[in-house]
């Protein structure tokens, strides 16, 4: 047993947190997150430059990393800054479906190489109008003529989906609309003249998109019809990916609120010295330690059959979405009056944890999921 | 015991509701129904309907042109207020100035200000909060000194609601700075907010929204006239106005909007294949915020009979405001639950009348993110429930 | 509107409230509830001889009251006074059948008048093995043959049922056995050779029975196959009398807190001191105040029609469960070590309390049923 | 980063449970699992196969006897034990004093102490608490005045754990009643509780069980040679005791037996003609629960892991115990409920061992609810959650 980081592993995590404290303070993160593209490019290619993206990929696609720990390192520090480049949508969700099932070949590599590179980017269209975190429910359509696949349908929230350089698209072959079988992966050129898209800004920074696909040629990824199980293998690691980032948001906030509840004074006293805020921080640090120990269980067994990846990715994710609602909620009750304005840091992290709750399923979502994968444990 | 309300209430209730049916604008109902913002002019215009039936200045005395309602029928007006989807009524100079000078205020202020929130030619701001001085009122810093004829104000205040529309501010000034207390050398101040030396300056809320400011003064000289009260008595009217009646504070009407709109939304939002109100662990959420608010409207309504006898609700009242914040505020988490993935896209066009625009996602899911993080403010302001929780220690329960 | 309790009511209310502060101290209490019967029968008729349970019962039974509002207040008073004379098993669950099935016939209306006497006890045997809190799974059956109904089956946790004079009991005449139709009440004599009864101590108080029916003689109580809305009335009304005794005993767990808070001492000064110990007594505080104010709501409404009894006795019940597990574990938290003794009495308070949660539904069960119940409503 | 035993840890984790397997009679787990009254006897005879096997002084160093284990290996060992359904290992002598003597005891004592812990010949009481110090030790007021070769105690413990069962108990008592601080006369005092003026008395649970108890002393003369270490150095081996390591705080093998014990109750109640588990209500209380459990697992393995690299837990401690309280009184809650109205009837007697009568309900109804309230002591004893909140608020948020 050996809960320590790698010396390797321990010297990423200390890249990541420098840059991102160094070259990432709030106004600039507000910039990037209010900019048409929701991100800074620049910035994106220094984190490339970094290893950040190649930490997040397996060796097979060009990367140096890409298990589970790898992924909750860097998303942790991720959320420790409140970065809103596209860790998740280019380098876990667009990326690892070509990993898994195009990895080998040339085409996918270059792209893999490119996207290591920060130079490609990429994003999952996958969730539709309705489709509420279901991962089966997919209603487009691809369809196939003369060796050409076409696609039809509508995406919706595709996490930066109007910036990707390609994306990566679900549609149905065969089932109904629920079903797991009868899934495909596709690659999809932009600025196929099919593909229209809509972006908007999200509320916790960023940007995503709504994309409406009519006849867009796509390239397949992996076998078609048997995508499922690469679809939930990424959005385990999405999800992973998410709660790490929701457990940094975490330890910033609760430093940042530490802090305040040290300076600030109220009655000629630190409001610190409530007993009944020192109390609730207690019991805020405590969640944060069973959030911490719960993605650290989940990243080590990310590679694990699928029962235990699903139920462990699960507990992590309804906590970090029931721990996050508490930690948010007091963070801004906390800071009394400037909880509530923009210019404080603490309540930009108080809208990431809540609104890392809307991806990839809710606390409740994540509940019932470990429920379904726990009845081989009883 | 009788929950039901008399057939007079009921008749005052059919009133007031088929008054608002009859003269709110759909207009503006539609800007409250959509969260849109809501314009200078829009609260004009729902300030000039009550102008209009005489019901302005709703809390006031009938010898001072208030409607002298009891407070069973000012919680109905409330209630019907919300549930026809009218506008606030910005409440710092009727609500707030108005029983202040009533209670306090010369003849001559009386004389001139009060047909003047009656008719509701003045907007009034509220200047209490300082930074550092927020539910710690005795520690404000916001100076006044004798000079002649006049006080000269310097200092800062702040969450100045909707000063950017105000002509005018009542503010707790320091006028003894060596008092023995710090909360006897404070005195209340009325001053025209066009005087020189008063500069307004945004606060950009978490969701980006402009409806706080603050206020700076510098060598602001306002007209030894406009003291209310003696000076230095400013604390005894702050405190007046503290303990002033106040039925809506549990927030009862907004929370059974919210909880409509929410079965609505659970109603329409499908979670595989099937509503959302039908699953289990979501309508358990939804009852569990049902049963609260329908013991919280009982617990309202028999404070608010209580204060009908009488008996002025002290501490009763930050019961209702702990209880009250926390239905409102689990009833905007609902709604941004309900929606998944469609609470995150954030469209501040969206909430200007003119947008004509097409959502993500459904129309209703737009307002959902920003109004449960707006919505936060309810535990902050008007005193933080930690404060309320104090009152209630010390009053109730004797600590 | 008018909250306000009428002259005769706050007559009673002092009655009731003073009677059992008097008479009713912890030690006795105790005695009671550990003797064989569970109870005084002394008391018993001294509680009666006071009017308490002809308040519970309407006009046409003998009594003069029987509203929700005269059975909340009366079981507000048996909360408050930890009280374990059979009020619930005779006034409630055994009186109620009778006046609404058979409370015109002279043979009903004699035992009515030894019941509002205290001469007569009653016990209602419907819960079985595995039902739960179903209201409508029974598995005993009763048959008749030449005019005789002879009923077989298992009654478990019959309260008061080895002391009951005389049983009421559920059985099925026809239908699967969760169907509402096809009940049937009887009234069974206990000292029929068809009847076995096995007595035992309940944790918080009092006893109750386990009752084996072997082809026991009953007498029906109304029409058999009808009794379903009788047994829901019925359980109602329990179900109300058991939230309101719930909301009198954490008035008065509270009250003793607050004293123990206030009294005791630690590091130098009052327990109480503790700020975070107030703002929990304040969170205690409001939630008692809703439970009060829930239970006014569903006995104001308890003769309504069945939608709205239900749903707001199920509101009141739900509630009494969910805030009384908070005052009981906060009540024993807070007086440490003590709280866990015999001696003192808030934590028998806090058993009370609790257990009342095993009664006619706990809180999820209520919570279901107000869900069923407000589908109207939405 | 590696979750998982080692080869080496899950080679001991064998070897402990197949120990336990072989040695631990039937009776006993029978007796545990049934939470039936252990009697001394009982505890004699499970303390009696350690003794055999070198184990009962798990937690020493090697060198006075102990095992020498890592904090892995002494974790494991008491998940296994749990596990298996041993008694708890009675820890006032071998986890308590043991420790304190090894540190603190002259060389007479730790020779004539030591083996006969070893040796499993003395039961030795904890004579800490006093009515009015529970978690405030520093006030205790048990005096001990120095008369000769003696000291002649005089006062009152409370909550002596099996003092009934004991044949020696170790106490603080006030040896400095003029100290400039409270804590600093105390002194740390050793006596046999047959020495006359010793009067031991019941206290009852609020289940009405009998485990702990009052401890009185009138003039009860000890022998100086029985001081641990100096006069008015009580408090520091207070509060080494306090800081030693305590790797079992979290109840984290307690907890895991408690949640299998739940399923198969879910699995075998019935709801509405379903298995209780399937209850989605149900399912996601239990749910919660094993979730907490999961990650309190890993919090405690991080902490233990810690602990076998030299880092001493310090207020981690406190978190543990806070969160593993709630897990276990969470467990309790769900156990009563799980068994619905059969969580009510109440058999004293069944929980002797000769009981063989019959349940009302299924036989493992009958224990949930003295369960329940039994288990809210442990957020009281060993210094309340509040306590500890304290302390994690000093020393790792220094407030």
């Amino acid at each position: 047993m050996d809960f320590n980081l790698s010396d390797e592993r321990r010297m990423l995590q200390e890249t990541a947190r420098r840059m991102i404290r160094e070259t990432y303070p709030i106004e600039k993160r507000h910039d990037f997150a209010r900019s048409e593209k929701g991100f800074s490019a620049d910035i994106w290619r220094d984190f490339a430059e970094l290893g950040l993206v190649g930490a997040l990929l397996p060796a097979q696609a060009g990367g140096y990393g890409g298990t589970g720990e790898d992924i909750a390192l860097v998303f942790e520090e991720v959320g420790r800054g409140l970065v809103v480049e596209p860790f998740l949508a280019t380098a876990i969700l667009g990326a690892w479906p070509l990993c898994e099932a195009g990895g080998a070949e040339a085409g996918d590599a270059g792209t893999l190489e490119a996207v290591i590179e920060g130079r490609h980017l990429l994003a999952l269209a996958h969730g539709e109008p309705g489709s509420r975190y279901s991962l089966a429910q997919v209603k487009t359509q691809a369809t196939e003529s003369g060796g050409i696949w076409r696609i039809s349908g509508v995406k919706s929230v595709v996490l930066n989906g109007d910036t990707a350089d390609d994306l990566i698209v679900s549609a149905r072959i065969a089932g109904a609309a629920e079903a797991q079988d009868g899934l495909a992966l596709f690659r999809v050129d932009p600025k196929d003249e099919g593909v229209a898209r809509r972006s908007y800004a999200l509320i916790d920074g960023g940007a995503a998109a709504d994309i409406t696909l009519g006849e867009a040629i796509g390239t397949p990824i992996g076998a078609p019809g048997e995508a499922y199980p690469v679809i939930e293998r990424t959005i385990a690691r999405a999800a992973l990916a998410a709660a790490a980032q929701a457990l940094g948001a975490m330890e910033a906030a609760k430093d940042l609120t530490l802090d305040f509840l040290k300076t600030r004074t109220q009655f000629g006293k630190p409001i610190g010295a409530n007993q009944v805020l020192q109390h609730r921080m207690v019991d805020m640090l405590i969640e944060i330690e069973q959030l911490r120990s719960c993605v650290m269980l989940a990243a080590s067994t990310l590679e694990a059959g699928r029962e235990t990846r699903e139920r462990n990715v699960s507990a992590a994710k309804h906590l970090a979405g029931r721990v996050g609602r508490q930690v948010a909620e007091e963070v801004i009750q906390m800071h009394g009056g400037v909880g509530m304005t923009w210019e404080l840091a603490a309540p930009h992290y108080a809208k990431r944890i809540v609104m890392i709750d809307h991806l990839f399923g809710d606390t409740d979502h994540h509940l019932e999921r470990f429920i379904h994968f726990s009845k081989g444990a009883a | 015991m009788e929950l039901s309300y008399t057939q007079d209430e009921i008749a005052f209730r059919d009133e007031v509701r088929a008054w608002l049916a009859k003269r709110l604008s759909k207009r503006l109902v539609n800007k409250v129904r959509k969260a849109q913002r809501l314009t200078k002019a829009d609260y004009k215009e729902w300030h000039a309907l009550l102008v209009e039936r005489g019901w302005m200045a709703w809390h006031w005395p009938v010898e001072h042109g208030g409607t002298g309602w009891t407070p069973v029928q000012k919680h109905i007006f409330e209630e019907e207020m919300i549930a026809a989807g009218a506008p606030r009524i910005i409440p710092f100079g009727v609500n707030m100035l108005g029983p202040v000078l009533i209670e306090f205020g010369s003849q001559a202020q009386k004389d001139y200000y009060l047909p003047r929130i009656l008719n509701d030619e003045d907007w009034w701001a509220q200047g209490y909060s300082e930074p550092g001085a927020g539910s710690d009122l005795a520690s404000l810093k916001t100076s006044a000194v004798r000079d002649g004829g006049d006080y000269v104000v310097n200092g800062q205040k702040t969450w100045t609601t909707l000063a950017h529309f105000a002509n005018r501010i009542f503010c707790l000034v320091r006028t003894g700075p060596d008092a023995p207390k710090p909360q006897q050398g404070i005195s209340f101040l009325l001053m025209e907010m066009d005087t020189p030396g008063i500069e307004v300056r945004p606060i950009y809320t978490l969701e980006g929204e402009h409806e706080v400011n603050e206020v700076f003064f510098s060598d602001v000289r306002v007209p030894v006239e406009n003291l209310v009260g003696e000076e230095n008595q400013g604390w005894t009217i702050a405190k007046y106005l503290l303990n002033y009646e106040r039925t809506g504070i549990a927030g009862v009407g907004f929370s059974k909007q919210s909880l409509g709109a929410l079965r609505k939304i659970a109603q329409t939002e499908q979670k595989d294949g099937r509503p959302l109100a039908d699953d289990p662990h979501f309508a358990a959420r939804i009852a569990r915020l049902e049963i609260d608010l329908l013991a919280m409207e009982i617990f309202n309504l028999r404070v608010v009979a209580a204060a009908g006898e009488g008996k002025l609700p002290g501490a009763e009242s930050s019961l209702l405001k702990i209880k009250g914040t926390q239905v409102r505020q689990e009833a905007t988490d609902l709604m941004r639950r309900a929606v998944g993935p469609y609470a995150a896209p954030d469209l501040p066009e969206a909430f200007d009348e003119g947008w004509n625009g097409q959502a993500p996602g459904p129309d209703y899911a737009l307002p959902l993110a920003r109004g449960y993080f707006n919505m936060r403010k309810t535990s902050i302001y008007g005193g933080s429930n930690e404060i309320q929780r104090n009152i209630v220690a010390k009053h109730l329960l004797g600590f």
